[in-house]
Order: structure tokens, then C-alpha cells, then sequence
């Protein structure tokens, strides 16, 4: 397979994700389209990684699973506490700060 | 044998994100998450990167996405309106989201780099190993890993400050 | 096992070591019950040792740790920056209720996470660094900004941040990787090295690569087209983390730009800076548009923020030492005069239910001079005129500019300042012109008559007590007043300072500058 | 010395906060009549045969950009920088006598006025000159609009609220002055080798090329103008002019418009000199409308303030005109002119505080028939008058005088048409008078003498413009020598053009 193959599959990865972001609603899959977007330029990285023949890719794809994890962490911690406060979080009702 | 391979995964993968944002119920959504996570953890494997397919199946979708399970189930599966605020987001999201492919295509497929058109060279047998990738943790990537583990302890933090229930609201 | 361990230079390390270990004693002592104020001390004093650590390593020049970070006084200075940022913070955190909510030990850690993930972005010589360092500067950002969580705003605020912080994130990710796929390195030098030796500085690669590193690190920088979300934000977030975050992230993450661009992208310039100096006149233009009409100064202040992060772009975009420079320049006076605004804001917002409206600071020239000059100078100091370091910071960004041939990018300024005079001098009239609204506070001591310098017929009747709400006056409180006005009162001399001899900073400003003088 | 004359007021002001509050009035008078003295000292030792600068001043101020900390005065500036001691010698003292809501923070904002137009007026270097003429407009902004009053405003119109009207002004003011800025950087560095020049002189050795010339020119000229202020960039006056504090007005008519013709004299002249001979008719056909404007406009006006507002948009085009004569004559009456309206506004402005309390108002068609019951204020304020319409033997006639001289032998049409405007100026400012001094007295109207320590105020400034009319010379032999040398920048390639023709 060549590699450019894989690098597509990341750009349509990357683009499902920012599709996604835009059009939905809910913060919960906003945050689940963030993951496709994280893992779209993982996916980039790791196929670099195979070209070039060295790992460094690799290693900053492992640290960017981290870096996803924990912004799920903090954007699901969000949404718990609002949801304890009876926020609804529709993202586009989120207007009381539109001026 | 490689090709199929290859497609299968990118099937599973593409098909999982498509599915992530075309879902109305966040639940299925979460649940196809975990189906492009797979894939996406099969495609490591035929790049080589045994160890970051463990971890994605391991932490990813393990760990990650049982926060997200939970998380869905506590908060409810409420369905979403179908009903637009901004009259032609809709459609121009998707139009935005192509141009962006297409830009991105052009990259890769216009780029001079010859080794895109390979299979990418021969490597050793180490390469993508846990030791080979812990070593380059520990030697080059040291402030990295050392401040990624930083961050996970914040992330700790900021969800036991998000999370914690005060003394008013117990009350009330 | 032949394993290696990397040289490490203590030393050189020594303020992020330094900030890392405070981090964690300051979350520890937080489990503990302790007095009040004792946390917010120690917070300080970590931020106190840093920067003196900060000190201690200025002039030295080296690579730290493989290469991941770069020792130099560019990266101390946006540290410095962040620091004195964060110091100030903590002061206007304490008694806050957001900061109470969380725990003033857990507020101080992630404050702390905030810095250290500034001072790594600041320094940062290689793409892994410069990305864990984004991180570790936004994910604390995230939680702050979402803090008090009893308020609705706060939440949203939060959210919102967090998922366009990451957007932006997911973008400069992508961007890396092309960068790294095209060059087949992660280390600034490297990839310098390899765009400037083949042919690949027209690669579609790399310039698709560096568009969207630009797009990326406009979204954390809030330049328009992709500012959004800023005035929500801001708007939102607990003011004293408004206020770091309005400072802070601006000067850790221009130093990180420019280090990138001139360093690693440095031989593909021709191919950013048109890029970037567009969105330099779109951010003045949007920025000071968006923020003629806001009634909440907080929202000015995001808008204003994006038009001031456009104007301090036009340094990166003419890559002349001048330039950068003047961004550095731009950089240490903006977060002073900027500060010494939200310590008004703060204040105002404790002392009245109008919360940051603009109206909240009416007649305040004679009930409240010791915010309203600090205030005011601030105020004028953005609008950049004379006798502030915001005139000279601007005086120096438009030299930079006509010197490199964008003179019309210095038109741009120009204009833009003129614009932007309208909303500040809205503020101003607020506190000057407007009278107080007649309900409200009870009548002041003869303070009010008082100017700025009435320091000595002032302080001992109160005016710390002036400027305090009823319900912390306490031993603590006329304490914590002084703290949080003196906090002000001194941005704000340093302000007109600054403004009078501006050789001190001029010299520190150049100092950082040249560390990247090889590759301008 | 010049630097003390410069950071005397602001010291003093300073001082006055620490001072206790009844003291603080009395602490700036005595910084202000200090650089008065110091200001006559610098003219007593001031050597009139030299066109150079003199009582120089020069050390590095911000090395990296170029700019430099450099005073001095020549003998243009010499005079306009004792109008400013006098203008505000007179107006601090004043206030000081009436005693203003919170003095402190008043006297303050007065002397960094007071310095930052000193600053304006000596500098040798031109981004000190522009951060000078930036920061004079501060402290107005916050006097004018904290102890301005809202002005009610003429029939059908809605009141005038000193909010906007003071944002208008600062607006306004502040664009010409930015693009001052933004033309000022320019010059330094297209001029400069690697680090800018700002230094007047060296500017002036060794002009830009013409293009560079041609634009810069305008931003220069448009701040000027703006501060004038001119026909069509004067929306800012009226508005201002009704809600500012009368004492504070006094200052500000009186010098801040100054500010901007001196500017063209010593900034626009020498160092765009091809500039300015191409746009000379330009300037002219907006001097000259300012000038009928302001004439037309004045005497219709019913508020004195106005009246008095417009006048000296009309006494601007006048100094305008003789400045862009581009001959010696001209300028020589500009620099006297600039010297004569300046002492005329300020016993003009006074006149009118006391008038004001007396009638409750501005408008002078309520005011009336103080002439029998206080005949010093009648005859202080006749003087006034009189050397406002530029009667002949008042200084101000031969400052007009000279002004029409230089633009007859240049631009007899321009000459022409302003001179019609003369005969104007004689009807508006009798029109005052008469309307203030001597129709019938109206019951609401309390006539009452001027006040001993008021009077010897108004009556020192209105010794000063007798003084001067006896004696224009005093002036005129001292800026003779600088005023040619500026003009000379423009005078030969000038000549040159006259020959092609």
C-alpha cells in the first residue's frame, strides 16, 4: 500500500471531524468529533513515522493520546457540572453570552 | 493481503467517524467511536506501531471510552433537534469540510517527497516496539513525557474541581 | 539495556523544576485546612522563586534536554511575563468565589500548570515541546475558566474554550505533522535545515503544513478570522483568570510563534508572512470593529484584545530583530497596563451588582481614585498615547514596520488605534465624566477629593478600605484591599514609567531579541 | 534652564497634590509664575541677531528608535513659549482665586498641560515634538469634560453633553495627530540609514525625496488643521467650546491652536519644503475659507463662546494665510499674530467667566448694560475689543498688516478676498461688545464691578496687549532672523518656479 493512501484516509478523517464539529450540537459528540479530529492527525503522524523510518512520530502520536485524554477528562467533567445544574448545553443555546 | 487489510481498517475507521457525526443519539455515537477507534488501533498495527495500537485499544478505547459510556448514560441520551438556529449551517459545513479535504489532498498528493509513493522503507525488527518508543520517551522526548505526565495529574485536578459538590448544593 | 540517559543542566532547568515542585507542594498543603491567605502566599512565593530563578539564568544560551527546550532570554522573558501575570492573578484570586469553590490549593495548582506550561511553550525548540507546552498552558485554562461553577456563564465560558482551544489544537496538530512528514524532523534547527537545503520550500506539504500551523495558533492567539470566541470567554471566565489568561497566554504564545516561524520556518518566510500579515489587519480591523459597541468591559477588553494581538502580529510578520523587538517590547507593556484594567474590574465587579458593565465604573474619578488612575492610565496606555509605555510600544512597533517596507502595515496600526480611541474613551467618560448613579454606596471620606499622589492624606483614612466591599472588611481585609489595589496602583506606574524612560525596557526587550539574532 | 522652565509646572502640580487642599491652587500659581520668570529670562538672554536654536538641550532619549531628548528655542518658538507662561499664569491664577471642585486633581491635569505644550513648543526633535503635541490633549479631554458643564444648547437643539462633545474633540484631534505620528515615523526612517532620524535639524539639512514629500505632507497637515481648527475639520469646536470650563478655554483658544500653526512654521515648512510649495494654493483656499467661515459664522452666533470660538477660526486662517505666503513678511505677522490672538482670547475668556456669572449664561443677547455700573470691566473689556477687530495702532493691525503684505506680492486675489474679512472681524467683535457692555440691563442681570484680584488679571493681560501695540517691535526684531531662515527652506526653489513661469 502506498502511504499516500493512509495520509488520504487522515485528511477525510480530519475533514469528518471538523464537519462534525461544526454541525452538531451537543457537546458530547462535539467532544467525540474532537477525538476524530486528534486521531485524524495521529494517524498522519504514525504513517510519517513509517515513511521516514523513525519513531519520533510515534512518540508524539503517544503524547497526543494523552493530551486527547485529558481534555475529555476536563470537557466530560464540564458537562457533568452542568448537568448537575440543569444547564442545558446545546451548544447553540450557549447564546446568554452572545452580545 | 495487505491491501485488504488496509481497506478493511479504513472502511472500519471511516465508517465509525461518518457514523460519530451522522448519529442523532449521543450513545450510538459513542459507540461508533469505539468502532473507528479499533479500526483506526488495526491501521497502526499495519504501520508498524505495535505499541501505540495497544495503547489506543488499551487506554482508548478501554479506559476513554468508558468515561464516555458513563458519561452518556448519566447525562441521557436526549435526542437532538433536528431544528437548525443558523438557516444553511447544514449544508455549508459540508462544504466546508470538503474544501478542507480537498486541500489537504492536494498536499499529499502534489507533494515532490518521493517516499509517499512507497510502502515506506524496510525497518527493523524494534521499530514501534514499547522498548524502542520508551527509550526515545526517556532519552529524547524526556521534558515531554515528564510534562505529559504533569498534565495528566492537572487534568486530575480540574475534573475534582469540576466534579466536586459543594456544601450549598448537598444542602439544597 | 543500553540505556542513555539524557545530560540534563540543572540549572538551566531550574524554573521549570522549580515550578513543577511548587506545583505539587501547593497542591498538597491545599488538602490541608490553613489559614486564609496562606495559600495564596505560597502560591506566590513559588512564583517568586521562579522568577528569581528566571534571573538567575538570564544570559545564559543554551539547549536543554536534547534539544527540547531552548535556554535563552526570549524564552525567560515571556516566563517573567507570565510569572508577574500570574502573581498578579493570584492576589485578585484571593476571596474570590471562584477561586474558593475550587480550593484556593487546587486554583493555585492549576494557575501554576498554566505558567510551567508557558515557560515550556516559551522555550520550547522542538514540535513535541512546543505542543505538550500548548497543552499544558490550555487544559488548566480550561477548568479556571469554568471554575465558578455556580455561575451558569462560567461553565459555558469553560466549554466554549475548551472546544475551540481544541480545534485549534486538533489544526496545529495536523499542521505539525505535515511539517514533520515533509521534513522528517521535529527539531526546529532540523527542519530549518531541510527547507532551507532541497527544494521543499515550495512543497505543497509545506505550505498547506505552516497554513494550518497558522490557523491553529490564530485560534489560541484570538486573531481573527478565528477569535470567536474570545469577548464570550473572557466575558465568562472568572475575571482574575481573565485577566492571566488575556496576558499570560498572549505573551507565552507570540514568543512561541515567533521562535517557530523565525527559527524553524525561517527559510520559507516568503511563504507565511503575506499569510500572517493578513490576518494582522483583519484581527485590527475585526477587533477594534467588534468593540465599539460592548457595554461589558470584559467583552471590550476580549475585542480589544484581538484588535492589540493584530498589532503585536505586525512584529512577527516584518522578521526583523526590530520587530521582534518591538513585539517583546509590546508584550512586557501591554501586560502591565492590561493588568492594572482588570484590578479596576475586579473591584467594581465585587463592589457593585453591575458586574462589569461599563456603567459600573461611573463617577469613580471622585469616589475612587486609587482604582480609577490606575485605571485610566491603563486605558490610555492601550489607546497608546503619550506618557504611557503603550505610546513607545506602538512608537516601536511602527518603526519596525516602516523600517521592513510594510509601511502600510503600519498605516493599519495607525488606523486601527484611531478607531479604537472611541470605545476606551467611552470607559474614560464613564469614570470621569458620567456622575456616580445616586443609589448605592454610602458617602466617602474626604478621600474623594483626593488626586493620585494624595497618598499621604489618603491611606490612613481607608482608602484601601474605599476600595474593599462591606463584607470582607475584617483584619484581613484592609490587607488584602491594599494587596489588590496596590497590585494596580504599581502596573500602573510602571506604565507611565516605562512610558517616561523606556530604556530599561528597551534594553530587556533588545536583550530577548537577540537571542534569535542567527536566524533573522 | 530650559529644562527646568519645561518640568517646572508639572513639579509644581505634583507638589500641589501633597499640598493641603485650600494651598494646592496657590502652590501651581507660584510653579506657573516661575515659569513665567524663567520664560522672560530666556528672552532676556535671548540673542536676537542669531536665526539658530539657542539654550539648546541634547542627549539620547530611546537610543534604539532614534529618538532624542532635545530642546531648545529659537526666535519663533521664544514668544510662544511666554503666550504659554502668560496664558497660564493668568488662567491658574484665576482658578486658584475661584477655587474649582477637587483642585487637586485639576491643577494637576493643568500643569501637564502646561508642560506638555512647552514640551511642543522647544522641541528640536520631531517625535518629541509629536508626543508633545499628543499628550497636550490629555489633560484637556479630562478638564474639559470633569469640571465642563453641559452646555443647554441653542433653541431646537437637544443639550450639549459634555460626554460626547468631549470624545468628539479628543477623536478629531487625535487622527490628525496619529497620522502626525505614523508620518513622523516614516520620515525618520526613510531619512535614516539603518537607525532613524528624527533630529529636526538634520532633517531639515537634507530633505526627503519628493514622493515621500507629497504624502507625508498631508499627515502632517491634516493633524495641524485638525487642531486649528479649519474649515471642514472644525466639527469638534462648537460642541467642545460650549461645555469646557471658561478659565480652562482661555488656555486652550488661546495656545493649543498655536501649537498647529507653529507647527507648520517649523515642521512643515523646512522639512517639506517641495511638498509645500506644491500644495501652497491648496492651504490657502482652506485658510481662506476658514477665514469667511469663521467671520460669517461669528457674527451670528448668540452664544459669546461661539462667537469667540469662530473668531479664532477665522484669526488661524488669517495666520494660515500668512504662513503659506511662503515670504518673510507673512510669517513675520503670523508669529506676531499667533503672539496677539493668544493674549487677546485669554482677557477675552475671562471676561466672559465674570460675564457668565453675572447673567447666568453665554448668550450675549440676555446679557447687556454693565457699562455704567462697572466701567473698569466696560473699559478692560473695550480694549479687548478693539485689539480683537484689529483696530489700526493695535498690534494686531500690524500683525494682519504684514500678514496681507506677504500675500499681496504672492497672491493678490487670496489678499483681496481676506481683507473683505477684515471688515468683517469689526462687526462681530463690536456686535459683542455692544450686546455685553451697553443695551439695557436686564432685571436677572447683576452688574456688579469686577473683583480687585480679577481685575488685576484681566488688567495685566490687557497691559500686555497695550504694551504690544505700542511696541510690536519687541516681537517682530526678534523673530525676524528665524523667521527668514524658515522661510528661505521654501523661498529659493520658489523663486525658481516664479522664473520658470
Amino acid at each position: 500500500m502506498d502511504m499516500s493512501w493512509y495520509l488520504v484516509l487522515s485528511a477525510l478523517l480530519f475533514a469528518t471531524g471538523a464537519v462534525g464539529v461544526l454541525i452538531r450540537r451537543s457537546p458530547l459528540v462535539i467532544l467525540l468529533c474532537l477525538e476524530l479530529m486528534l486521531n485524524a492527525g495521529n494517524l498522519a503522524l504514525i504513517t510519517f513515522s513509517r515513511t521516514l523510518g523513525d519513531e519520533e512520530g510515534q512518540v508524539f502520536a503517544l503524547i497526543v493520546m494523552v493530551i486527547a485524554a485529558c481534555e475529555v477528562v476536563i470537557g466530560l467533567g464540564i458537562i457533568v457540572a452542568a448537568y448537575r445544574r440543569r444547564i442545558p448545553l446545546n451548544v447553540d443555546e450557549l447564546r446568554a453570552l452572545r452580545g | 493481503m495487505k491491501e485488504i487489510c488496509f481497506f478493511a481498517g479504513a472502511i472500519g475507521c471511516l465508517g465509525g467517524a461518518i457514523a460519530v457525526i451522522g448519529l442523532r443519539n449521543p450513545f450510538y455515537s459513542v459507540l461508533a467511536l469505539i468502532v473507528h477507534l479499533i479500526s483506526l488501533a488495526g491501521l497502526f498495527l499495519l504501520l508498524r506501531a505495535e505499541f501505540l495500537a495497544a495503547a489506543q485499544i488499551v487506554v482508548y478505547a478501554g479506559a476513554v471510552m468508558v468515561l464516555y459510556v458513563f458519561v452518556a448514560a448519566y447525562v441521557g441520551n436526549v435526542e437532538e433537534s433536528l431544528w437548525e438556529p443558523i438557516p444553511g449551517q447544514r449544508w455549508l459545513a459540508p462544504v466546508l469540510g470538503l474544501a478542507l479535504f480537498v486541500e489537504l489532498s492536494i498536499a499529499i498528493i502534489g507533494s515532490g517527497l518521493k517516499s509517499l509513493d512507497t510502502e515506506g522503507p524496510t525497518v527493523e525488527l524494534g521499530f514501534g516496539s514499547p522498548e524502542a518508543i520508551g527509550r526515545l520517551l526517556l532519552e529524547r522526548f524526556l521534558i515531554a513525557f515528564e510534562a505529559a505526565s504533569l498534565l495528566l495529574l492537572i487534568a486530575a485536578v480540574g475534573a475534582v474541581v469540576l466534579a466536586a459538590r459543594r456544601r450549598e448544593e448537598a444542602t439544597s | 539495556m543500553d540505556f542513555q540517559a539524557p545530560t540534563i543542566d540543572y540549572a538551566g532547568l531550574s524554573p521549570v523544576i522549580a515550578l513543577t515542585a511548587g506545583l505539587c507542594i501547593v497542591l498538597l498543603v491545599g488538602l490541608f485546612r490553613t489559614a486564609p491567605g496562606f495559600m495564596p502566599a505560597l502560591t506566590l512565593s513559588v512564583l517568586a522563586i521562579t522568577a528569581g530563578l528566571c534571573i538567575w539564568q538570564w544570559g545564559e544560551n543554551e539547549s536543554l534536554v536534547e534539544g527540547a527546550l531552548q535556554l535563552d532570554e526570549l524564552g525567560l522573558a515571556a516566563a517573567l511575563i507570565a510569572i508577574f501575570a500570574a502573581a498578579v492573578a493570584t492576589i485578585l484570586s484571593i476571596r474570590e468565589p471562584s477561586a474558593q469553590d475550587a480550593g484556593q490549593g487546587a486554583f493555585g495548582a492549576l494557575l501554576l500548570g498554566s505558567v510551567l506550561g508557558m515557560v515550556i511553550l516559551a522555550q520550547a525548540q522542538n514540535l513535541l515541546s512546543f505542543f505538550i507546552g500548548l497543552e499544558l498552558l490550555s487544559i488548566p485554562l480550561y477548568v479556571l475558566c469554568a471554575s465558578a461553577i455556580r455561575r451558569e456563564r462560567s461553565l459555558e465560558s469553560g466549554l466554549k474554550y475548551l472546544v475551540i482551544g481544541s480545534v485549534g489544537s486538533a489544526t496545529l496538530l495536523y499542521g505539525f505533522a505535515l511539517l514533520y512528514g515533509a521534513t522528517g524532523s521535529t527539531e526546529f534547527g532540523a527542519i530549518a535545515q531541510a527547507l532551507g537545503s532541497g527544494g521543499l520550500a515550495d512543497d505543497s506539504l509545506v505550505l498547506i503544513g505552516t497554513a494550518m500551523i497558522c490557523v491553529g495558533l490564530a485560534f489560541k492567539l484570538s486573531l481573527a478570522p478565528f477569535h470567536q470566541w474570545t469577548p464570550d470567554v473572557y466575558q465568562g471566565a472568572p475575571t482574575p483568570v481573565t485577566a492571566f489568561m488575556a496576558v499570560a497566554t498572549k505573551a507565552a504564545a507570540f514568543v512561541a510563534l515567533v521562535r517557530l516561524f523565525q527559527v524553524a520556518l525561517g527559510p520559507v518566510a516568503d511563504d507565511w508572512n503575506t499569510a500572517l500579515a493578513a490576518i494582522a489587519v483583519i484581527s485590527i480591523a475585526v477587533g477594534n470593529v467588534g468593540a465599539l459597541g460592548q457595554d461589558s468591559v470584559k467583552r471590550l477588553l476580549g475585542y480589544s484584545g484581538v484588535a492589540q494581538a493584530g498589532y503585536m502580529l505586525a512584529g512577527v510578520v516584518v522578521a526583523t530583530q526590530t520587530g521582534v523587538e518591538a513585539l517583546v517590547f509590546y508584550l512586557a507593556a501591554y501586560c502591565l497596563m492590561n493588568l492594572a484594567i482588570f484590578v479596576a474590574v475586579v473591584v467594581r465587579e465585587r463592589e457593585t451588582d453591575r458586574g462589569d458593565d461599563i456603567s459600573a465604573f461611573e463617577g469613580i474619578g471622585r469616589s475612587r481614585p486609587w482604582i480609577a488612575w490606575p485605571l485610566t492610565i491603563g486605558v490610555l496606555a492601550l489607546a497608546g498615547l503619550p506618557g504611557t509605555s503603550g505610546f513607545i510600544a506602538k512608537l516601536f512597533l511602527i518603526e519596525a514596520t516602516v523600517e521592513a517596507d510594510y509601511t502600510w502595515l503600519g498605516v493599519a496600526i495607525v488606523i486601527g488605534t484611531m478607531v479604537s480611541l472611541a470605545y476606551y474613551l467611552r470607559i474614560l467618560s464613564a469614570v470621569w465624566i458620567k456622575d456616580e448613579p445616586a443609589p448605592a454606596q454610602p458617602p466617602l471620606p474626604a478621600i474623594a477629593g483626593g488626586g493620585p499622589l494624595a497618598r499621604l492624606d489618603g491611606l490612613e483614612e481607608g482608602s484601601a478600605d474605599v476600595s474593599c466591599p462591606k463584607g470582607s472588611a475584617g483584619p484581613l481585609g484592609a490587607y488584602r484591599c491594599a494587596l489588590v489595589v496596590g497590585a494596580g496602583v504599581i502596573c500602573a506606574a510602571a506604565t507611565v514609567a516605562f512610558g517616561v524612560y523606556p530604556d530599561p525596557l528597551v534594553d530587556w526587550a533588545t536583550t530577548a531579541a537577540e537571542s534569535l539574532a542567527p536566524t533573522l | 534652564m530650559i529644562q527646568v522652565m519645561l518640568w517646572l509646572p508639572l513639579a509644581a502640580a505634583l507638589l500641589a497634590c501633597l499640598a493641603p487642599r485650600r494651598a494646592a491652587g496657590w502652590v501651581a500659581a507660584l510653579g506657573a509664575a516661575g515659569t513665567l520668570g524663567l520664560a522672560i529670562a530666556l528672552l532676556a538672554g535671548f540673542d536676537s541677531a542669531s536665526a539658530g536654536i539657542q539654550h539648546a538641550v541634547d542627549e539620547a532619549w530611546i537610543p534604539d528608535l532614534g529618538v532624542r531628548y532635545s530642546l531648545g528655542v529659537d526666535g519663533i518658538s521664544i514668544f510662544l513659549v511666554l503666550l504659554t507662561s502668560v496664558a497660564w499664569f493668568a488662567a491658574t491664577t484665576w482658578s486658584a482665586i475661584r477655587m474649582p471642585e477637587r483642585p487637586k486633581t485639576y491643577f494637576l491635569m493643568l500643569g501637564i498641560a502646561q508642560t506638555a505644550t512647552l514640551g511642543a513648543f522647544i522641541s528640536q526633535d520631531l517625535l518629541l515634538f509629536v508626543l508633545f503635541f499628543d499628550l497636550m490633549l490629555i489633560p484637556f479631554y479630562f478638564l474639559f469634560g470633569s469640571w465642563g458643564s453641559d452646555h443647554p444648547g441653542r433653541e431646537g437643539e437637544g443639550a450639549i453633553r459634555r460626554s460626547p462633545a468631549t470624545i468628539k474633540m479628543v477623536v478629531y484631534t487625535l487622527v490628525g495627530s496619529l497620522l502626525m505620528l505614523a508620518g513622523a515615523i516614516a520620515t525618520g526612517v526613510i531619512a535614516g540609514d539603518g537607525t532613524p532620524v528624527f533630529s529636526m535639524a538634520e532633517l531639515r539639512a537634507d530633505p526627503l525625496g519628493e514622493d515621500s514629500q507629497r504624502w507625508i505632507f498631508w499627515f502632517f497637515a491634516a493633524a495641524f488643521l485638525v487642531k486649528m481648527p479649519a474649515f471642514l475639520v472644525h466639527g469638534w469646536m462648537p460642541d467642545a467650546y460650549r461645555v469646557a470650563p471658561l478659565a480652562v478655554l482661555a488656555v486652550f483658544a488661546a495656545v493649543l491652536s498655536k501649537v498647529a500653526a507653529y507647527g507648520f512654521l517649523r515642521v512643515v515648512l523646512p522639512i517639506f519644503p517641495d511638498a509645500t510649495i506644491q500644495f501652497q494654493e491648496v492651504i490657502l483656499v482652506v485658510a481662506l475659507a476658514s477665514i469667511l467661515y469663521g467671520s460669517v459664522m461669528a457674527f451670528t452666533q448668540t452664544s459669546a463662546r461661539l462667537v469667540a470660538g469662530y473668531s479664532s477660526v477665522a484669526q488661524l486662517g488669517f495666520i494660515t494665510l500668512g504662513i503659506f505666503a511662503l515670504r518673510p513678511d507673512g510669517a513675520d505677522g503670523a508669529v506676531l499674530q499667533m503672539v496677539n490672538h493668544g493674549l487677546v482670547i485669554v482677557p477675552l475668556m475671562l471676561i466672559m467667566v465674570i460675564l457668565a456669572e453675572r447673567t447666568g449664561g453665554d448668550d450675549i443677547t440676555r446679557m447687556g448694560g454693565l457699562a455704567l455700573r462697572a466701567p473698569v470691566l466696560a473699559a478692560l473689556f473695550l480694549v479687548v475689543t478693539m485689539a480683537l477687530l484689529a483696530i489700526p495702532g493695535s498690534a494686531n493691525f500690524i500683525g494682519e498688516f504684514y500678514i496681507l503684505n506677504g500675500v499681496f506680492q504672492e497672491k493678490i486675489v487670496f489678499a483681496l478676498i481676506a481683507s473683505i474679512a477684515m471688515a468683517m472681524a469689526a462687526y462681530y467683535a463690536l456686535r459683542l461688545f455692544q450686546h455685553a457692555m451697553h443695551n439695557r440691563k436686564r432685571d436677572d442681570v447683576e452688574s456688579k464691578e469686577i473683583g480687585w484680584r480679577e481685575g488685576a488679571i484681566v488688567g495685566a493681560l490687557v497691559a500686555c496687549i497695550v504694551g504690544l501695540a505700542l511696541y510690536p517691535g519687541i516681537v517682530l526684531e526678534r523673530s525676524d532672523e528665524s523667521v527668514k531662515d524658515t522661510v528661505s527652506a521654501v523661498q529659493e526653489p520658489s523663486d525658481e518656479v516664479a522664473a520658470r513661469r
